[in-house]
């Protein structure tokens, strides 16, 4: 294992993967699309897969890429599921907006 | 590793040794009738929920015979007490229950727990009886849920009073509750349901401090010994030690569960719907026992806990109280309504009850234990009483109701004589409450005084007033009576003369001879008062070395003199 | 701490295995479960219920004779969370049938795309195995699939658990709130992973033992806290849960509100305890903040929850939020962790138990109330229970006292002991708070019985109550144990005493504690120099 | 023997109450007469054990030490701590005295009753309670401790409370009972005070701990053997309260206390109120209660604590001026009263008020002595009204009857007997009792002697005035509409009513003999009541020298006073028999002053203006205002409605929108690490 990172390179990396995160965050407020609203919450998941890898170098073991790969797995069932999901709501509505799912609240 | 034997297992097995323990009590069978009298109550009640709904009659009287019973239980109890040292717990049964946190399942009595019982195990059968008649209309048929929270609410009493652990006490407190929101909400007048759910939250609402309190009063007995317990001699004993600020803190959150219960000025509010709205035996349990576990709390824990915090603010809590007294007599001056007039009328008695602990010595405290008895045997009657009118005329009304005493002579002399007894006439029980609380104050030398005696004695003229003011509109007067029933009612019959006539010779009884109760409450009380001498001498000490200070050396000088 | 060796190399595989037994038994039911239930044949998709149930009957027996190397939470939680799955078990097994997939007698034509029978039962069991594994969890990524796991199936049995449009309604709240949930906790974990280089908790612990709560970890932890305040359904992620629990079938209310939730609590007990009960780390370690923070939540938490209960008129909502409370008075004892005399952590596993029990009680009952085939949800329903099904409604009654904390039932022990734990470590005020709160609770706890008691039925307004006997028989069994478990109430208590053995006890005793605390702190006064070269160090030896 | 009778004197009228009470109860018409003959025994033996006791008493008192009396420890009342209080009597020379009248008077009054109440439903009852009075009165005058004394002094009370409320269907003897008890109560107010007071002082409350302690702190030099208790309150009361101050202070105003309630009990100003109105019992009521016995219980009172008294000269003084402008005020209202009853009625005031004055100037013989006489030609005097009453059914008003004398002869007589006495004509009992008061008054306070014997003038007059009214003059009346206290119905009107008549001989005898009392009394009693009250603790030690010289130089008192009196008793006759239209005429010059004392000084309406509505308005604002208002709606209902307030806030983050909860749960996020932020910083 060579090329350890310093905490100046870690910090970019941090920074990134925050910055994904955030805008995934903000995406997932601002969008009303049900799809591009998932797809923002897997932006979020790739800005700590970031954060994780950058650790992963900076500490110099793998347990951070280890991670890596099991988000990446969730990722992916998450994704599937959103898919029938989404298929679902489609069939019911017709619409992907998510404010037409808001007839409970109080 | 801990705890992998199986829930289900761990738990039969824990039954095996609690029933082991309890079987194991030294003492014979005698030690264990507390816990039997109230396991017996609890239990039958309960199983009153599968009697046969047609068969009433049946209900009625297996409740009567059981209440009964658990008397005769309590009356063997009494005479197997041991009167030479009423102080001492005695008949206690422990079994643990919890033994992470130290709760125990623990019953004994002392002389004041004993007389408490006493009065509950004894006005529950002639409330029962003297509500065979109630359940009418409606309300028919639902006779089995009456009589078994009745009969739940009588075993919950008997735990609170017989409680030697502070969350058994607490389980108890809170325990009584339920039956009477289901007393007072599914049997209950007209606003039933809000005046239950009131009387439900607000006490709840107040009781949560007295938790905070005594969970924290726990903790400290744990810092001193390491060991959790919930044991109340050892909690009391260790609780003296307290920060002073600690103490106010513990006061104040005992404090506000209580007086919600006794109820104290001002968070009276609940009482007089409660009971306006409560059937006739909700409300005789109500004013005759239930009210007494606020003051018997402050005085089994409020009083020995927080010694030097009590001292503190009795002054404060004593304003309260004659506050409460002369608020709540003039209030009942101006009801309509009889049954909330007597509400109104415990509000101010209790006021006397609250006056007379914070007296703090054995006169204020003395009068005060036995005016939790008699106010539950006169106002208990008083509310019998108004209940025999209320299902005869179906109303409560003073204004659709005067002179009775023509109609309903019988009644009328009974009205007459309980109404005597809570003005406290002398000779009659409520007297010796009344004068020996408002005595306790005047002559205490470590709280009140002479003006808190002498604005609770305005009470004795505010209460002539208004009890004079509703007999002399129902008792006397030229007859009334509405119209729809206008004649056609009946004097008392032999049961109702047999349900009242007890309570009338207890409250003769208890007002010509109350000197041996009294004398078994010295010792408990000197317990409690014990803390307080304790700082007084402390308190001497100290000033004996630098200058006078006020309430020790006023003490010591007594103390000098007397022997 | 932990029994299993730090070091990963020793990681036994056999050994790990041996202590997963409940685990791989509940998995492969599941798989059986939903093959099974795709079979044509009536009596076979019938017999799903059945081995769903043998399973978990004989996964709890397994985990209660787990081997030593499996800790006491885990034993606790495995079993609790077997008994307690059995009762919701019982009250979901009508479900699919309630969905009128014409699977029940085998009338009309098999189609294997309406048929959920299979997944239900199936996702059923793989969410509890989760929450098992969340409880013997020892690494962060463990615990991110065990909560991944546990959370993962219960989002498709909200979608699919009612034909009402509000089904799928809160399906897609529960998912898309849950996925930024995840994505939040998992952001912490990544940053408790920087702040000490290892996924290990037994390693984190020690980390943070030596260097004390760094900033960065801090921040991981709280964020890690804050995202999984969502499975909680704790402020400030607790806004799903009202319309969750609402848009789902009654009886998968009642798995949501225990299931998801004591993955929760497992996850935060472990990295509480990974953090070294930020508590005691006191001054200069850096634990303020996570106190804080935990304080604050756990306060809000009680409030909102309860006062947001009372506008409800709608019971199951009124559930939501009485759920979102009892996570408060949790957080209490959670923030009070091991204590110094009263183990905290072992309030909260007990009033996990207890809350689970009570919970499926009341759920049940609303389970059972329909009014045109459709779930009958309101407080108008519940007139007149009391005149019409007496048993029903006394054992509803029972959960609800229970739920309000009256003594002597067992969500009054649970307070006590969360209570006493927290008032013994000094958190007076949130106790003050955490009991008036749930004063306000009696009120809608009380309206509800008052409705079923003291309100006359109506013969227009009446609810239908079909009659399922299992549901009938979960509200029964659930009643009963509530009562029985509060009168015996004490192997329950030392059961979770024994589940917490683990945490803080042996540092907590009077000797013990001092003595590590020097130690921790001598060490990062040496050791805080030379960091680097540590960090060269463990990176050379691996 | 000694004891027995003690305690059978005390019994005997309890058993009497229960028994009469079985009687009540059981409705059988005939039975009811028996409890006119349990109640008139009872009393009679209770009489005759009274007099065992009086025999008994010198002995007794040889034995004693000084003016202590005897103990007779019945049973154990009210103990606890330091506090004792039992049933137990103290018998001495006063004590006796009150017991003769009490029993006397009581079993003489019995006996009329059960003539005058007979063919009333309420029969039975009437007895029940006339027991429970003189039980209660016993306790009053035999109790050995305060509190022995305050049972039998609310117990009267309540008993006055039944009786003047007999006639219970009748609004103004409802509202009169319920004045009489809560007038009283206020006095008991002071009373209980007072009570305390002395527990606190004194240590204790048995009159053989406070009396002999009392003495000691007023003369220091007098008893050298100070027992340990009196040791106790002497110590503590010079110095309680560690400062010498308060206690001293508290000492000094438990005599107003006390006073307060002899006041409430006596009918002195400013409690006289509910006097008057108390006539709406039945008449032998009224003269049993309301004039031979209960109401003398605050001079009894008084006397019996002298000691603690004169530890207070103010208090002294404030008692005789009570007592004397009462009496004065009391008179001149009696002047114009038209009602029979009510003008005894107000000269029982005027009369009690002799008395206070009497103990105001350390007169305590003079005082019990007119205690004694008063009780003979009081209840002589009610009596007679009633039967004047009982004969026109009901009349009472004075100007609707007139010559009386020929229809009812004996009545006439034995009336005029007893208004003698009252005026105070020479060597009747009244004279002699009077005039020891106004004795000791005049030596002391002069001006209170003149107010005194001006006194005496205005009862002469009105005493009179009434006699010759009712009896002389043409025979002329109007019957009353009553039967048995309640407006009569036509149909059962009663047939003897038709005609005024004299009731028989039987009812009559209890009548003469007290006809005796009131005429023979004074010099038969002088000796014994002098004699008694000297063996008694209201003896008042008095240099003897210096009390002759004093009678020596007001031994011209008496005969002023009855000089005026009998001159009084010639206008009364030229006002009411010679010329009636005089009477007139004079009534019409003053009418101002007469509408004045017509209407009692406007004092009910005062009381009524200045306390009784503005309690009741308290009542009404505390009902209303404070507790359903402030309490109940903003206070309770506040804090109730608190928890919701934060739920509408709270609410509108629950929108419903999915992005709504992400950004709420974003800003949650945001807020959190913001305050990490900050805690850490």
């Amino acid at each position: 294992m060579d090329g350890i990172i310093n905490q100046a390179v870690l910090n970019h990396y941090l920074f990134t993967g925050a910055l994904l995160f955030a805008l995934g965050m903000i995406g997932f407020v601002a969008r009303r699309n049900l799809i591009v609203m998932f797809l923002c919450t897997e932006m979020m998941f790739q800005g700590v897969v970031v954060t994780l890898v950058a650790f992963s170098r900076y500490h110099l073991n793998l347990d951070g890429q280890v991670f890596v790969i099991f988000v990446l797995t969730i990722a992916a069932a998450e994704a599937a599921m959103a898919l029938g999901l989404v298929v679902l709501l489609f069939r019911r509505k017709r619409t992907l907006d998510a404010e037409a799912w808001s007839a409970m609240k109080g | 590793m801990m705890g992998t034997s199986g829930l289900i297992l761990t738990l039969g097995e824990a039954a095996g040794t609690a029933a082991a323990q309890l079987a194991d009590a030294p003492g014979g069978l005698t030690a264990r009738l507390i816990p039997l009298m109230a396991l017996l109550c609890m239990f039958c009640g309960f199983a009153l929920a599968m009697a046969p709904r047609e068969n009433e009659k049946g209900v009625k009287l297996t409740a009567l015979v059981i209440s009964t019973l658990v008397f005769l239980i309590s009356l063997v109890v009494a005479f197997s007490f041991d009167w030479t040292r009423p102080g001492a717990v005695q008949m206690l049964v422990e079994g643990n229950w919890v033994p992470t946190l130290g709760v125990k399942f623990s019953m004994g009595v002392d002389s004041i727990s004993l007389w408490l019982i006493l009065l509950t195990t004894f006005l529950m059968p002639l409330t029962i009886l003297g509500s065979f008649g109630d359940l009418t209309g409606k309300l028919a048929g639902r006779a089995r849920e009456f009589y078994l929270w009745l009969l739940v609410l009588e075993g919950a009493l008997i735990a609170v009073f017989a409680a030697q652990d502070l969350i058994l006490f607490f389980i108890g407190f809170e325990m009584t509750l339920v039956p009477l929101f289901f007393l007072i909400g599914i049997f209950g007048g007209a606003q039933r349901r809000v005046a239950a759910v009131k009387f439900f939250i607000f006490t709840l609402a107040g009781s949560v401090f007295t938790f905070a309190a005594v969970i924290y009063v726990a903790y400290f007995q744990m810092t001193r010994t390491g060991n959790w317990t919930f044991d109340i001699g050892a909690i009391t004993k260790a609780a003296g030690a307290m920060s002073a600020s600690e103490q106010n803190w513990v006061l104040l959150g005992l404090f506000i569960g209580f007086a919600v219960k006794v109820p104290l000025f001002p968070v009276h509010i609940w009482l007089p719907l409660a009971h306006t709205e409560a059937p006739t035996s909700g409300s005789v349990i109500l004013a005759g026992v239930l009210l007494k576990l606020g003051t018997y709390g402050l005085l089994r824990f409020a009083l020995p806990m927080a010694p030097e915090a009590v001292l503190e603010h009795a002054d404060l809590i004593g304003v309260f109280a004659v506050v409460g007294i002369i608020y709540a007599a003039l209030i009942c001056w101006v009801q309509t309504d009889i049954k909330k007039l007597i509400a109104y009328s415990s509000v101010s008695h209790l006021g006397f009850c609250v006056l007379g602990l914070f007296a703090l010595n054995q006169e204020g405290i003395g009068g005060s234990v036995i005016y939790m008895i008699n106010h539950g045997l006169s106002t208990g009657a008083l509310f019998l009483c108004v209940g025999m009118i209320y299902t005869r005329y179906h109303t409560r009304q003073m204004d659709d109701l005067s002179g009775l005493g023509k109609r309903l002579p019988v009644w009328s002399t009974f009205m007459v004589f309980f109404c005597f007894a809570s003005v406290g006439l002398p000779g009659l029980n409520g007297f010796v409450g009344e004068f020996l609380t408002i005595l306790g104050a005047f002559s205490s030398t470590r709280a009140l005084g002479i003006m808190f005696a002498a604005f609770a004695s305005l009470g004795l003229i505010l209460g002539a007033i208004y009890i004079l003011y509703m007999l002399g509109k129902v008792v006397m007067g030229p007859v009334k009576e509405p119209e729809k029933y206008a004649g056609k009612v009946s004097d008392l019959n032999f049961r109702e003369c047999f349900v009242l006539t007890p309570l009338a010779v207890a409250c003769l009884v208890l007002g010509l001879y109350p000197t041996p109760m009294l004398k078994s409450f010295e010792e408990p009380i000197d317990g409690i008062l014990s803390t307080y001498k304790q700082i007084e001498t402390k308190q001497a000490e100290t000033a004996g070395e630098g200058k006078g200070g006020g309430v020790s050396m006023r003490r010591a000088e007594r103390q000098e003199v007397s022997p | 701490m932990m029994t299993l060796a730090a070091d990963p190399l020793v990681n036994e595989m056999g050994a790990k295995i041996a202590g997963l037994w409940p685990e791989l038994l509940l998995v492969v039911a599941a798989f059986v479960v939903m093959i099974v239930g795709l079979s044509p044949r009536t009596a076979l998709r019938q017999s799903t219920f059945g081995i769903t149930f043998v399973a978990l009957a004989l996964a709890g027996v397994l985990a209660a004779f787990s081997p030593e190397q499996v800790t006491g939470l885990a034993v606790y939680t495995k079993i609790g969370a077997c008994v307690i799955g059995l009762l919701l078990l019982l009250a979901l097994a009508e479900l699919p049938d309630e969905l009128g997939q014409n699977l029940k007698d085998g009338e009309g034509r098999f189609d294997p795309q309406q048929t959920h029978r299979g997944e239900f039962f199936g996702f059923f069991l793989l969410s509890i195995t989760g929450v098992m594994l969340c409880a013997g969890a020892d690494d962060l990524i463990w615990l991110f699939l065990a909560l991944e796991l546990t959370s993962l199936p219960t989002y498709v049995m909200v979608s699919i658990s009612r034909r009402s449009i509000r089904a799928p309604e809160a399906g897609v709240k529960y998912f898309f709130l849950g996925a930024l949930a995840a994505a939040t906790f998992l952001y912490g974990f990544a940053l408790i992973y920087g702040a000490t280089g290892t996924t290990y908790l037994s390693e984190i612990g020690e980390a943070i033992a030596r260097d004390g709560l760094t900033p960065l970890a801090t921040a991981g932890f709280v964020i890690a806290i804050l995202g999984i305040s969502f499975k909680i359904a704790a402020v400030p992620m607790h806004f799903y849960a009202a319309d969750v629990y609402e848009g789902a079938a009654t009886p998968v209310t009642a798995f949501l509100a225990f299931v998801p939730k004591a993955a929760g609590f497992l996850t935060l007990i472990l990295i509480l305890d990974a953090a070294g009960w930020p508590v005691f780390a006191g001054d200069g370690m850096g634990g303020d903040g996570v106190v804080a923070v935990v304080w604050i939540l756990a306060a809000l938490t009680m409030v909102i929850g309860n006062v947001m209960a009372l506008l409800q008129t709608n019971i199951k909502r009124v559930l939501a939020y009485s759920s979102i409370a009892h996570s408060g008075y949790m957080m209490v004892g959670l923030l009070a962790g091991p204590g110094n005399s009263v183990n905290g952590v072992s309030a909260v596993l007990f009033y996990l138990i207890a809350y689970g029990v009570m919970n499926v009680g009341a759920f049940a009952v609303i389970g059972l109330l329909k009014r045109a085939g459709e779930e009958a949800e309101t407080f108008d329903d519940l007139k007149g229970l009391a005149a019409r099904r007496p048993v029903m409604a006394a054992a509803f009654a029972v959960c609800l006292l229970s739920l309000t904390g009256i003594p002597p039932l067992i969500g009054f022990w649970g307070k006590l002991y969360l209570f006493s734990a927290s008032i013994s470590m000094g958190y007076v005020g949130l106790t003050v708070i955490a009991l008036m709160t749930s004063a306000v609770a009696a009120y809608y706890y009380l309206r509800m019985i008052a409705t079923c008691y003291l309100i006359d039925p109506d013969r227009r307004e009446q609810a239908e109550i079909s009659t399922l006997p299992q549901r009938s028989l979960a509200l029964t069994v659930s009643a009963g144990l509530v009562v029985l478990l509060s009168i015996g109430v004490g192997p329950l208590f030392s059961g979770a005493d024994g589940a917490a053995n683990g945490f803080g006890k042996a540092e907590t005793s009077e000797t013990a504690k001092p003595e590590q605390g020097n130690g921790a702190k001598g060490q990062s006064s040496t050791e805080k120099g030379n960091w680097d070269d540590e960090r060269l160090t463990s990176a050379a030896g691996r | 023997m000694f004891e027995t009778a003690a305690k059978a004197v005390v019994t005997l009228p309890f058993l009497s109450m229960v028994i009469c009470a079985m009687l009540a109860f059981s409705k059988i018409q005939k039975t009811q007469r028996l409890a006119a003959f349990i109640t008139a025994g009872a009393i009679g033996a209770a009489f005759v054990f009274s007099c065992l006791l009086l025999k008994d008493l010198p002995q007794v008192e040889k034995n004693g030490v000084g003016a202590v009396g005897t103990v007779v420890h019945y049973f154990d009342w009210i103990n606890i701590g330091d506090f004792t209080a039992n049933f137990s009597f103290y018998i001495d020379g006063l004590t006796a005295i009150m017991l003769m009248v009490v029993t006397g008077v009581g079993t003489l009054i019995a006996v009329y009753a059960s003539w005058y109440m007979d063919g009333d439903v309420g029969y039975g009852r009437f007895f029940t309670y006339i027991s429970l009075f003189i039980f209660a009165m016993l306790c009053l005058v035999m109790g050995d401790n305060l509190l022995l004394l305050f049972l039998g002094w609310e117990g009267v009370g309540a008993a006055s409370y039944l009786l003047i409320g007999f006639y219970y269907r009748k609004p103004s003897a409802v509202a009169a009972a319920k004045k009489a008890f809560i007038v009283n109560r206020v006095g008991d107010f002071g009373f209980a005070l007072g009570l305390m007071g002395v527990f606190v002082v004194f240590g204790g409350i048995q009159y053989v701990d406070i009396l002999p302690a009392a003495k000691a702190l007023a003369e220091p030099g007098m008893v050298t053997n100070l027992s340990e208790t009196q040791a106790a309150a002497h110590a503590a009361a010079t110095d309680y309260w560690g400062e010498g101050k308060t206690v001293s202070l508290l000492l000094l105003s438990i005599p107003f206390l006390l006073m307060l309630g002899a006041f409430g009990k006596s009918a002195q100003l400013p409690l006289h109120v509910w006097l008057p109105d108390a006539m709406e019992g039945p008449t032998p009521v009224s003269a049993l209660i309301h004039a031979a016995t209960m109401v003398t219980a605050g001079v009894y009172m008084i006397s019996r604590l002298i000691p603690i008294f004169q530890l207070n000269e103010a208090a002294l003084l404030t008692v005789a001026v009570i007592g004397c402008v009462t009496a004065l005020f009391a008179g001149l209202i009696a002047l114009c009263q038209y009602d029979i009853k009510r003008v005894w009625a107000y000269s029982t005031v005027s009369q009690l008020g002799y008395m206070f004055l009497g103990v105001g100037v350390l007169g305590t013989t003079g005082a019990v002595f007119h205690l004694f006489t008063h009780a003979f030609f009081k209840a002589l005097l009610f009596l007679t009204a009633g039967t004047v009453m009982h004969a026109l059914a009901g009349q009472l008003d004075l100007r609707k009857m007139s010559g009386l004398r020929t229809k009812m002869p004996i009545t006439c007589w034995l009336m005029f007997a007893g208004c003698l006495a009252l005026a105070g004509f020479p060597f009747t009992s009244g004279w002699y009792s009077k005039d020891m008061i106004l004795v000791d008054a005049m030596a002391t306070y002069p001006l209170l002697g003149w107010l005194g014997i001006l006194t005496a003038l205005l009862t002469a007059f009105y005493t009179f005035r009434l006699w010759f009214k009712v009896f002389w003059g043409p025979t002329d009346y109007e019957m009353g509409n009553e039967h048995h206290g309640y407006e009569a119905d036509h149909h059962d009107e009663d047939h003897h009513h038709h005609e005024p008549h004299d009731p028989p001989m039987w009812a009559n005898l209890p009548l003469m003999v007290l006809t005796l009392g009131a005429v023979a009394g004074g010099f038969l009693g002088y000796g014994f009541i002098k004699n008694f009250i000297g063996m008694s603790s209201a003896a008042v030690p008095i240099d003897p020298a210096h009390k002759v010289a004093h009678d020596a130089a007001h031994a011209w008192v008496p005969w002023v006073a009855s000089a005026g009196a009998i001159a009084m008793i010639g206008l009364a006759w030229v006002f009411y028999v010679r010329n009636r239209a005089l009477a007139e005429n004079c009534a019409k010059t003053f009418k101002g002053a007469v509408r004045v004392l017509y209407n009692k000084f406007y004092v009910d309406e005062l009381y009524d203006v200045i306390i009784r509505r503005p309690l009741r308005g308290m009542g009404h604002i505390c009902h209303l205002l404070f507790d359903q208002m402030l309490i109940d709606t903003v206070l309770v209902g506040g804090i109730a409605k608190f928890p919701r307030l934060l739920a509408w806030g709270a609410r509108p983050f629950q929108n419903g929108a999915l992005q709504g909860y992400g950004l709420s749960m974003g800003a949650g996020v945001a807020m959190v690490l913001f305050v990490l932020y900050m805690v850490t910083k």
